[in-house]
C-alpha cells in the first residue's frame, strides 16, 4: 500500500473553517489525511504548534486563514503572514523540506479552493513521503 | 584599545561623579588578561578596574534588564550591542532617556575561549555602533562588500537531507545548559517557554526531537530581533553553531520584510509589524 | 607490573577493551573532547587536554528512565525501566577527575538512602585513569592534594610516552581487565622506569591552588555578606557551570509522555536556575542570581563538607574553562572573605 | 481523571452511510478519561439532546464531546443543552464528523479512521478544558440602518414603531434608492412610488428615526451592543436647519448638470433635489455643476434664499453615534453594461438599460412617460435581452432573480403604450414567487414574442435591406435550434444586479465577510440568513444577493427582529474565551501591545507585565501567539488545550 | 535493592471534602499490596510523594495517625499539576505513593512534656496526625497535658471538622477553634490564632509549642510564645520546600548544610535561626 500521510490542518474559524463546512455541503470529496484544528484566527498559531506538530510526527501541516484584507479580527492574518513565512524559513533552514508546510488563504466562500487545496497538498507530502526528522523518537515511547 | 580604555575609565568616573549614571555596564579583568568579565560599577572609584581589550566580547546589553526601571545605567557597546540596546528600546524594557551609551567603534575583537578572530562569519561586520551618546574613539571606516550572510552560503547549497544532518548532529551535542538564552541579550524572558510545564512545549530531557523544538522555538523568538551579537554561540560550551542559524533567520526577515534589526529606536521589530502590501510570495 | 602498547595500536587496545564492558572514551565533538560510549574503535582519541564535560554522565546520565507508563482508560500501567548496570570501562580519566566518583560515591551510595542507579553501575566501572602531561591554567586541583599523575579510584592509570601508552593496574579488576588483552607487551625494566619517571613528572605539575583550611566556616561566615551581590554581578545564570562540572549531582524528575506512553525521568538540574527552588505557590526562596551562585559555592566548599566530609570540587577547571563570562569558582573562593 | 460523555450523532445517513459510528463509538469508549460513549440517529433533537442531559445526571460527566456536524451549526445548541445539566457551557467539544468527515470523505475505512482520530484530538483537548465565566454588558438600547432604499427604510421603521431610536444613514442626498426610480413594480403594477413615498414620509416623520441623508458610515468600534459609530456627513453648502424646501434656489440656479436619477436622460440643476418626492425637500449644492463654485462667481441661490440658508463655507462633519446593533441595507448596483460591448450599449443608442426604461415610463421622469427613444420617435419593435451579466461564467454565475418578472413588466408596459412588437429573449423564464407564474402567462395572451436563446450580440450592420436603420440582434432559438437575426428599433438590456461598488469598504468597516460575488455573507445560508459572523451586525435586502422588493421588505422586518431581540435587553452576555495574562511569567515584551487590534492588552510599568482589559478582548488569540513565555491564556483554545488537541489529532 | 523511586501502588479509599471551597480534601489511601503496607512506617510529622504518572509527584504531609491501621491519610490542596489531578480522583482509583519522608516530630523528645499544638488553615496536617497519635489509648499516657489551638479564616475553611468536634469534647485536653471571621452560623471563637494564643495562655512550664501555619500567622505566634517562655528549643514547626527526590539526592531542598527533605521538615526554631533563610 502506498504512503498515507497524516497532516495535520489548522483553520480559522471564520473563512477555512467555514470554507471547509462550505467543501462539506456541496459533497466536495477530497482526501482524508487533513486532520483539521479550528482556532479563532490564523493568528492564534504560535510558530511552535507547528515545529510541535512535526515532532508529534506530522507529515505535513495545512493552515488556513482569511484572505489578507478580510480577517475577521481585521489585521490578525497580516501578522500571521509573517510569521507563518518565518516559520517556514526556519523549518526550511534546518533541513524539513519546505513542501511539508503550506498556508492558503481560503474564504468562507471558497469550499472548492479548500478541497483542491487538500487534494494538492496530500499528493505533495504523499510524494515526499513520510516525515522523520522532527518526529519523536519512538524511544520516548519508552 | 589601550586608549578605548583609558576614555573608557574617564567616562565612568565622570559619569558616576556626577551621578549622571548610578550604574556603569562595562568590561574588567577576570582570571587573567586574555579571560576579561562583564564589569557593573556603581562607585567611581571603581573605574580603575575598567578594562578593554580584544577579548571584551560581552555585549553589555545583556545586563540592562537587570535593574529596576528607571535605573540611570551607562553602558558600553560595540557595534552589535548597540543594536541590541536598539531593540530593548523599542520592546520598552529601557527607557532611551535613562541610558547613556557608551560607543566603541572597534574592530579585531577575538573569542577568548578559541583565540580566533570574531568576523562577519560569527557576527555582524559593522564596526561602528549604531546608537551612542558618547563616543569613546573615532569612527572607523566600515569594511566594504562584506555580507554578514556570505557565510550562509554553503549550508543553503545543502539539500534539506545533507542541512538536517548537519543541524541534526550540531544539536545532538545540545546539553540544555541555557548558556545560549542566557547570554543572548534578548532572551530577557524571566521564565522560558522551555520551562513550562503547562503546557510541556518540549521535553526537559535532551533529544532530538526535544533540543530542536527548543532551539528552532528560540530561532523564531528571535526573528527580527537577533542583532547577530554571536554571544549565544561564544557562550555555547558544546560550540553549537547557533549564529548560523540566527543569521538566516535575520537573512530571510530582512528580505521579507525589509528591515534589518535593531537600526533605528523609532522602529518596530518587524513581527510585531504588518504591511498590508506584504507579499504573499513569502509563504512559497 | 607495566603493560604497554605503541601508539598506532591504539585501536587495538580500544577493541580489545570493548570486549570486556561497555567502553567510555573521548571522542572528538565540536571543538572539543567528550566521553561518548564508544561503537567504532577508530572515534576513540587520547590527544587532548581535558573533555568539555565531566566523565560523571557515564554513572549519572543527564536523562535516566526511572519508570516507564501507559495511560489507558483502565488506568495507568507502570513498571520500573530496568537499570542499566552492565560493566562498565572508562578510559583516559584524568586524576581529578577520578577523585569526583570518591566524593559522588559519599552522597549516591553511602550515605542514608542508597541511589540504586549509581551505586549499580558503580560496582561494574573499571576506571583506567589518565596521567596529565601538562597543566592548564585554570586548573587547580593541586588545592585538593590530587595531583597530575595519581593512580588513587582508579583500576589502572594509564601515561603517554613517546611513542606508546604504558599501564599499570592497582586493582584486581584492572589486573584482569589487562589479562583479557594479551597484545599488550609487557613492560621491561626500561619501560618501569620510563613510567615512574613521567609519574613523578606528572606528580610535580604545578597548578593554581588553595587554602582550603576551615573553608566551609568561612563560607558559613560570610553567608549575608554583599560579596556575593558583587562576585555574581556577571554571572548571566546558566547551567554551564553545573553541566559540565564532575560534581555537581542536582536533578529534577519530571514524568515525560507522548501519546499516553511516557516515563519518569531522572534529569540533570541546576541550581543556577531560577526556577530550581520555585515553589508551586509562586514562592521562590532564591530569587537572586547573588544566592543561586552562593548556593553553588556553598554547597560544595561548606554543605557537603559539613555532610561527607570532603569539598565536592576536584579542580578540574571545567567551569570556569565554560564560563561565558569567565567566572573563576577558585578567585571566588578565594575573594570570598 | 475527567469524565468525558462521547455522542456520535447518525445525522440519519448523513454520517451513518460513510462513518462506521458504532466502530467509533467503541473507539472512543476505550480512550482514557472517557466513561461514556453512545451514539444516536440525531443528537440534536429532543430525544437526542435528552440523551446528554440524562447521562451527563447518571454518568456524572463533566465533559461533553459530540460528534456531529459542523460546530458552526449545532455548538449554541449543545452548549445550552450542558448548560442546562449544571455543566459550563465551554465543557462542551464538538467534533466535526459530517462536513469534515463523511460529507467528503468517499472510502468508509477512511472516513472512520478520520472520524476517530478527530474524536481522539478532541478527548486529549476536551480532557484539559475549563470552564469559564460568563461575562454581561450593558446594551445601548439604539439601532443603527446603512441605507435607506425600501430594504433600509422598512427596517428603521420596524424599529422605530417597537420603540427604538434609529439612526438611519444614506449615502445620497434622498432615501428612497433603487425603488424610488421605479415606475411600475411587478406583478401587481402598483405605482412604486404610490406605496414607497408614504414609507419615505414616515422615516421623515418618525420621532424615533434620525435621517442622516448624504452621509456615510467611517468607522465602527467596539461590539455588540456597544457599537461606537462615526459618520461622515458630507457638505451640502444648504443649511438643512434654515431651509424651508422653497425650491426658489432650484429655479433660479443656471448651473446644469444630467439628472442621476433620470439615469443621465434629464437635466437637472447644481443646486437641486433629486425627484420631486425627494426625503428630505431640501436642496444640496453639487460642487461640480455650481458655477459659483467652478467659476468664483455667481451666488445667486444665496441672493434669493430669504432664509439665509446657503452656506458655500460649509465642511464635511463628523457625527459620533453609540448603537447597540446594526442593520446594513447597502442594496445593490446595476451591472455596467458598457462593459458588454457586444450588446451595444453606449455606441448605439437604441440600447437602454432597465432602470433607464424605469425612467423613461415614469410620468416625472425625463419623456413625461411616454416610451420614446433618445431621437423622440415611438419604437415599434422591440427586443428585452436576459440575463445580460447574469447566469454567464464570465461575468457573473448567479441568476439576478428579478430581471425576469421586470422584463415582462416592461413588455406589458410597452405594450400599453406603444404599438410596438415586443419580444423576450430569455435563457428560461424564472417566475418563482407569488403572482408571479400568473404575470407570464397573462403575459403570453399579450402578443409578446418569446425567443428562447441568450442574446448573443447587438449590431447596427445591416445584411439585409429590412435591416437597414435598425439594431439588429443575434440569438439562437434554442427550441427551434435556429440562428436568428432579430431586426428591432429599440433593445433593453435586463444586466446583473450586482454588489455596490465600494462595498469592500463596508466590509472593512462593519466586519462582515464577502461572498466571491462581493455580497455578505450570512451566518449560515438557511438557518441564520441576516445574522454576521460579526454579532450584532445584520444584513438584510440585495447586499446580500440579488432579490425582489417582496423578499427585500420580509429581510427588512427580519432583520429588525433580530435586531431587537439585542437592542431590547439590558444586559449582553459576551463570550468569556477571551485572553488574559499571567503576570508572573509575563516579560514585559509588550508585544501584544502592539499586535492587539483593539487595544485590549496595556502595560503596567510597576508590575513589568501585560494586563488584558477583557471588555476589549475579542478573543482572537493574535496577543497568545505573539507571547514568547506563554504568559497569555487564550481561553478556551489555550496553548495546553490546543497542544493536546495536536496530540490526540496525531496520535493514530 | 529496594528503589527508592519507584513509588507502591495505593487506593484512594475515600475522599473526604474539608472545606467548603472544596479546594482542600482529603484522600484515605488504602495500600493493594500488604508487604507495603507492612514497610510504610511512620511517625507523625513525616510526608510522602503523591504520585500520578503522567503528572508527576507532590510531596505532601501525613495526615493519619500511625495508630490508624489499614490506611494512610493526606489532606491537599488543589494548587499545580499533581495535586489538581488528585482533586479530579475519584475513590477507587490507584495512585503511588513514595515514603515515608523526613524526620518526624520528635516523640522522644515529646514524651513526658506538656504539648501544645497551634495550627492554622491547610498546614494543620502533620498536627492532626500528632494529636490523633497522642490521643491514642495506648499513647495518651507518655504525654502531659495536651492544648490545641486551631484557626481558619472562615469556619467554612476549617478542616477535619468531625475530629474538631470531637477534641472539644474530650477531657484529656483542651481545643480552641477559632476562625478570622465568623459567619450567621457560626457559634465558636473568633479571632486570629496569635490573638488566641495570648488569651489561652498556655504554660511554658515543661512544654513543647508545636506550631504550622501560614507564614503570617507563624510571624505573629511566635512572640506571643516567646513571652510566654517557650525556648527556641521548644518551639516545633514543620517546613515547606520544593522538592523531588525526598531523600537527599536532587539538591533541591538544600537549605544551608541540611535537606529539608530528609534532615526536615520538622526543625525546632534553635535549629532554623543555624539555617540560612532559604526557604
Amino acid at each position: 500500500m502506498s504512503f498515507d500521510p497524516k497532516i495535520l490542518g489548522i483553520a480559522c474559524n471564520w473563512c477555512t473553517y467555514t470554507g471547509a463546512d462550505l467543501a462539506g455541503t456541496t459533497r466536495l470529496h477530497y482526501p482524508h489525511n487533513v486532520r483539521v484544528a479550528r482556532v479563532m484566527c490564523s493568528s492564534r498559531i504560535n510558530p511552535a504548534f507547528i515545529f510541535r506538530a512535526f515532532v508529534l510526527g506530522a507529515d505535513g501541516v495545512l493552515v488556513g486563514g482569511c484572505h489578507p484584507g478580510d480577517c475577521h479580527y481585521s489585521t490578525g492574518n497580516l501578522y500571521a503572514r509573517r510569521r507563518l513565512a518565518v516559520t517556514k524559513k526556519i523549518l526550511e533552514f534546518a533541513g524539513l523540506e519546505p513542501e511539508r508546510f503550506r498556508v492558503a488563504w481560503i474564504s468562507a466562500s471558497e469550499g472548492n479552493i479548500f478541497a483542491e487545496t487538500v487534494r494538492e497538498f496530500t499528493e505533495q507530502v504523499r510524494n515526499l513521503g513520510p516525515q522523520t526528522k522532527l518526529a519523536a523518537q519512538k524511544r520516548m515511547l519508552a | 584599545m589601550i586608549q578605548i580604555e583609558k576614555r573608557l575609565r574617564e567616562e565612568a568616573k565622570r559619569l558616576l561623579e556626577t551621578k549622571e549614571a548610578a550604574v556603569v555596564l562595562a568590561f574588567g579583568r577576570g582570571f587573567d588578561e586574555e579571560h576579561p568579565m562583564p564589569l557593573i560599577l556603581r562607585k567611581p572609584s571603581d573605574a580603575e578596574k575598567i578594562v578593554f581589550n580584544e577579548y571584551c566580547t560581552f555585549n553589555m546589553a545583556r545586563h540592562l534588564t537587570e535593574f529596576p526601571p528607571g535605573t540611570k545605567i551607562a553602558v558600553a557597546v560595540k557595534a552589535a550591542d548597540s543594536r541590541a540596546v536598539t531593540v530593548l528600546i523599542q520592546e520598552g524594557k529601557v527607557k532611551r532617556e535613562d541610558l547613556i551609551i557608551l560607543g566603541i567603534p572597534v574592530a579585531g575583537m577575538k573569542d577568548f575561549r578559541s583565540g580566533t578572530a570574531i568576523d562577519a562569519t560569527t557576527t555582524g561586520p559593522a564596526v561602528n555602533p549604531v546608537l551612542y551618546d558618547i563616543l569613546l574613539a573615532d569612527l572607523l571606516p566600515e569594511p566594504k562588500d562584506v555580507s554578514p550572510y556570505d557565510v550562509l552560503a554553503e549550508i543553503e547549497a545543502m539539500s534539506p537531507d545533507d542541512r538536517w544532518g548537519f543541524w541534526s548532529a550540531e544539536f545532538s551535542r545540545c546539553i540544555r545548559c541555557y548558556a545560549c538564552r542566557k547570554a543572548c541579550p534578548l532572551c530577557y524572558c524571566e521564565t522560558c517557554f522551555v520551562d513550562q510545564a503547562k503546557p510541556r512545549w518540549s521535553e526537559k530531557s535532551p533529544s532530538a526531537s526535544s533540543n530542536m523544538m527548543f532551539h528552532l522555538t528560540r530561532f523564531y523568538h528571535l526573528a527580527g530581533r537577533c542583532i547577530d551579537c554571536g554571544s549565544c554561540s561564544r557562550a555555547c560550551p558544546m560550540d553549537i553553531p547557533l549564529y548560523l542559524f540566527h543569521k538566516k533567520v535575520s537573512k530571510e526577515c530582512e528580505e521579507m520584510f525589509d528591515q534589518a534589526a535593531g537600526m533605528c529606536v523609532d522602529a518596530k521589530p518587524v513581527m510585531v509589524d504588518f504591511k498590508v502590501e506584504d507579499s504573499d510570495d513569502i509563504l512559497l | 607490573m607495566i603493560t604497554k602498547i605503541g601508539r598506532e595500536k591504539l585501536q587495538e587496545f580500544v577493541a580489545g577493551l570493548m570486549k570486556s564492558g561497555r567502553l567510555f572514551a573521548p571522542v572528538k565533538e565540536g571543538k572539543g573532547t567528550n566521553f561518548k560510549l564508544i561503537t567504532d574503535p577508530q572515534s576513540v582519541t587520547l590527544d587532548f587536554y581535558n573533555t568539555i564535560q565531566s566523565p560523571k554522565a557515564v554513572l549519572f546520565p543527564q536523562s535516566e528512565d526511572l519508570v516507564n507508563y501507559n495511560i489507558s482508560h483502565d488506568g495507568i500501567a507502570s513498571e520500573p525501566a530496568p537499570i542499566d548496570d552492565g560493566s562498565r570501562i572508562i578510559l583516559g580519566v584524568r586524576p581529578c577527575d577520578v577523585q569526583s566518583f570518591e566524593i559522588m560515591d559519599r552522597l549516591f551510595n553511602g550515605s542514608g538512602i542508597v541511589d540504586p542507579y549509581w551505586s549499580a553501575r558503580r560496582s561494574n566501572l573499571t576506571i583506567i585513569a589518565y596521567a596529565f602531561d601538562r597543566a592548564d591554567p585554570v586548573d587547580f586541583y593541586n588545592a585538593f592534594g590530587i595531583t597530575g599523575s595519581d593512580e588513587q579510584g582508579s583500576d589502572i592509570l594509564m601515561v603517554r610516552d613517546t611513542n606508546s601508552f604504558l599501564f599499570k593496574a592497582f586493582t584486581d579488576k584492572g589486573t584482569k581487565l589487562l589479562e583479557t588483552m594479551p597484545f599488550l607487551e609487557k613492560g621491561t625494566a626500561d619501560d618501569e622506569k620510563r613510567m615512574t619517571e613521567i609519574v613523578d613528572k606528572g606528580r610535580d605539575i604545578a597548578t593554581r591552588t588553595l587554602d582550603t583550611a576551615e573553608i566551609h566556616k568561612r563560607l558559613a561566615g560570610i553567608f549575608d555578606s554583599p560579596y556575593w551581590e558583587e562576585a555574581a554581578a556577571a554571572c548571566l545564570n546558566c547551567g554551564v557551570c553545573t553541566y559540565v562540572c564532575p560534581t555537581c549531582h542536582c536533578f529534577d524528575i519530571q514524568d515525560e509522555t507522548l501519546f499516553g506512553e511516557g516515563s519518569r525521568r531522572k534529569i540533570w538540574d541546576s541550581c543556577m536556575f531560577s526556577d530550581f527552588t520555585l515553589h508551586a505557590s509562586g514562592h521562590n526562596p532564591r530569587t537572586k542570581k547573588s544566592q543561586r551562585l552562593r548556593q553553588r559555592i556553598n554547597h560544595k566548599f561548606s554543605y557537603y563538607v559539613e555532610n561527607f566530609g570532603i569539598i565536592s570540587c576536584v579542580g578540574c577547571g571545567r567551569c570556569t574553562r565554560s564560563c561565558p563570562v569567565n567566572i573563576d569558582i577558585l578567585t571566588v573562593v578565594e575573594e570570598a572573605r | 481523571m475527567s469524565r468525558i460523555g462521547v455522542f456520535v450523532c447518525h445525522c440519519g445517513l448523513n454520517i451513518a452511510r460513510t462513518v462506521r459510528v458504532d466502530e467509533v463509538v467503541e473507539f472512543a469508549r476505550k480512550l482514557p478519561g472517557v466513561v461514556l460513549a453512545e451514539d444516536y440517529k440525531f443528537v440534536c433533537s429532543t430525544p437526542g439532546q435528552e440523551l446528554i442531559q440524562e447521562s451527563i445526571e447518571k454518568h456524572r460527566l463533566d465533559r461533553v464531546i459530540v460528534a456531529a456536524c459542523s460546530p458552526l451549526m449545532h455548538e449554541k445548541t449543545f452548549r445550552k443543552v450542558i448548560e442546562k445539566s449544571g455543566l459550563n457551557q465551554y465543557m462542551l467539544t464538538i467534533v466535526n464528523i459530517r462536513e469534515q468527515c463523511s460529507w467528503v470523505i468517499e472510502d468508509e475505512d477512511k472516513a472512520t479512521e478520520k472520524a476517530k482520530a478527530m474524536v481522539n484530538g478532541a478527548v486529549y483537548r476536551a480532557r484539559l478544558l475549563a470552564p469559564l465565566a460568563a461575562r454581561f454588558i450593558d446594551v445601548n438600547h439604539d439601532a443603527l440602518v446603512v441605507g435607506a432604499g425600501i430594504t433600509g427604510i422598512q427596517a428603521a421603521l420596524e424599529l422605530a414603531n417597537a420603540g427604538r431610536k434609529v439612526y438611519l444613514v444614506e449615502k445620497g442626498s434622498t432615501i428612497g434608492g433603487h425603488m424610488a426610480q421605479f415606475d411600475k413594480t411587478f406583478p401587481t403594477l402598483d405605482c412604486s412610488a404610490c406605496i414607497l413615498t408614504p414609507k419615505m414620509d414616515a422615516v421623515l416623520q418618525h420621532p424615533n428615526i434620525e435621517l442622516l441623508t448624504y452621509s456615510e458610515v467611517s468607522e465602527v468600534q467596539g461590539f455588540v451592543g456597544n457599537f461606537n459609530v462615526k459618520v461622515r456627513q458630507k457638505a451640502r453648502y444648504v443649511d438643512h436647519e434654515k431651509c424651508n424646501g422653497c425650491m426658489a434656489c432650484m429655479e433660479k440656479c443656471p448651473g446644469k448638470a444630467s439628472s442621476e436619477f433620470d439615469e443621465l436622460l434629464s437635466t437637472r440643476k447644481a443646486i437641486y433635489i433629486p425627484f420631486p418626492q425627494a426625503v428630505p425637500q431640501k436642496p444640496i449644492i453639487d460642487r461640480e455643476s455650481c458655477t459659483y463654485f467652478l467659476k468664483g462667481k455667481c451666488r445667486l441661490c444665496e441672493k434669493i434664499c430669504q432664509q439665509g440658508a446657503i452656506d458655500y463655507e460649509q465642511q464635511d462633519s463628523e457625527i459620533s453615534l453609540q448603537v447597540g446593533a446594526i442593520i446594513l441595507a447597502t442594496g445593490y448596483d446595476l451591472m455596467n453594461t458598457e462593459a458588454l460591448k457586444q450588446f451595444g450599449y453606449g455606441s448605439y443608442p437604441g440600447v437602454y438599460h432597465a432602470l433607464e426604461i424605469e425612467r423613461l415610463f415614469n410620468s416625472t421622469g425625463p419623456t413625461d412617460g411616454k416610451a420614446v427613444m433618445r431621437d423622440g420617435r415611438e419604437p415599434a419593435s422591440i427586443a428585452i435581452l436576459h440575463c445580460i451579466g447574469s447566469r454567464d461564467k464570465n461575468y457573473n454565475e448567479y441568476c439576478s432573480r428579478v430581471c425576469c418578472m421586470y422584463a415582462l413588466k416592461f413588455a406589458h408596459l410597452f405594450k400599453e403604450k406603444t404599438s410596438a412588437d415586443v419580444y423576450q429573449l430569455y435563457i428560461d423564464m424564472r417566475c418563482f414567487g407569488k403572482n408571479y407564474e400568473e404575470f407570464y402567462h397573462r403575459l403570453l395572451e399579450e402578443d409578446v414574442k418569446f425567443i428562447r436563446g441568450k442574446a448573443a450580440r447587438v449590431t447596427d450592420r445591416a445584411l439585409s435591406p429590412e435591416e437597414e436603420g435598425k439594431l439588429i440582434v443575434e440569438v439562437e432559438d434554442t427550441l427551434s435550434n435556429k440562428f436568428m437575426r432579430l431586426p428591432v428599433d429599440m433593445v433593453v438590456l435586463a444586466p446583473a444586479m450586482q454588489a455596490r461598488r465600494g462595498v469592500e469598504d463596508l466590509s472593512r468597516i462593519f466586519n462582515v465577510s464577502l461572498d466571491k460575488n462581493r455580497f455578505f455573507i450570512e451566518r449560515h445560508p438557511k438557518l441564520d440568513p441576516l445574522a454576521t459572523h460579526t454579532d450584532g451586525v445584520f444584513i438584510a435586502g440585495a447586499c446580500q444577493g440579488p432579490k425582489d422588493i417582496p423578499d427585500c421588505v420580509a429581510q427588512a422586518i427580519g432583520a429588525a427582529a433580530e435586531a431587537i431581540t439585542i437592542i431590547g435587553k439590558d444586559k449582553l452576555e459576551l463570550e468569556a474565551a477571551t485572553a488574559f495574562v499571567n503576570q508572573q511569567i509575563c516579560c514585559g515584551c509588550q508585544n501584544c501591545v502592539q499586535v492587539c487590534p483593539y487595544d485590549a492588552p496595556g502595560y503596567l510599568a510597576d508590575k513589568g507585565a501585560s494586563e488584558i482589559n477583557e471588555a476589549l478582548c475579542k478573543g482572537c488569540g493574535l496577543c497568545a501567539a505573539s507571547c514568547p513565555t506563554g504568559a497569555i491564556t487564550a481561553r478556551h483554545f489555550a496553548n495546553d488545550q490546543f497542544m493536546a488537541e495536536l496530540e490526540g489529532l496525531m496520535q493514530y | 535493592m529496594e528503589n527508592p523511586y519507584i513509588p507502591m501502588p495505593v487506593t484512594v479509599d475515600k475522599i473526604f471534602i474539608e472545606v467548603d471551597t472544596k479546594e482542600i480534601k482529603t484522600f484515605r489511601l488504602a495500600f493493594v499490596n500488604k508487604t507495603d503496607e507492612e514497610r510504610f512506617n511512620y511517625r507523625p510529622g513525616q510526608f510522602a510523594e503523591l504520585s500520578i504518572y503522567g503528572k508527576g509527584e507532590s510531596p505532601i504531609g501525613i495526615a493519619s495517625s500511625p495508630t490508624d491501621k489499614g490506611y494512610v491519610e493526606f489532606t491537599v490542596q488543589k494548587a499545580g499539576i499533581v495535586t489538581s489531578e488528585l482533586h479530579d480522583l475519584e475513590e477507587g482509583a490507584q495512585i503511588g505513593l513514595r515514603g515515608p519522608l523526613g524526620n518526624s516530630w520528635p516523640l522522644e523528645f515529646l514524651e513526658g512534656k506538656n504539648i501544645v499544638i497551634v495550627g492554622g488553615g491547610f498546614a494543620f496536617t502533620t498536627l492532626r496526625s500528632l494529636a490523633n497519635f497522642m490521643l491514642n489509648d495506648e499513647q495518651r499516657s507518655r504525654f502531659g497535658k495536651i492544648v490545641m489551638i486551631y484557626g481558619a479564616r472562615t469556619p467554612g475553611l476549617l478542616c477535619y471538622k468531625p475530629e474538631l468536634k470531637a477534641w472539644e469534647d474530650r477531657s484529656d485536653m483542651e481545643t480552641f477553634v477559632t476562625v478570622d471571621k465568623g459567619d450567621n452560623n457560626w457559634k465558636g471563637r473568633e479571632g486570629f490564632v496569635p490573638t488566641v494564643c495570648k488569651q489561652v495562655a498556655p504554660s511554658s512550664e515543661n512544654a513543647v509549642a508545636v506550631i504550622c501555619g501560614p507564614p503570617v500567622m507563624i510571624r505573629f505566634t511566635l512572640p506571643v510564645f516567646f513571652e510566654l517562655g517557650f525556648s527556641k528549643e521548644n518551639i516545633l514547626t514543620s517546613l515547606e520546600m520544593k522538592m523531588k527526590c525526598g531523600f537527599g539526592k536532587c539538591g533541591r531542598c538544600n537549605v544551608g548544610h541540611k535537606y529539608v527533605c530528609k534532615d526536615g521538615p520538622v526543625f525546632s526554631l534553635a535549629e532554623l535561626e543555624n539555617l540560612s533563610r532559604e526557604y
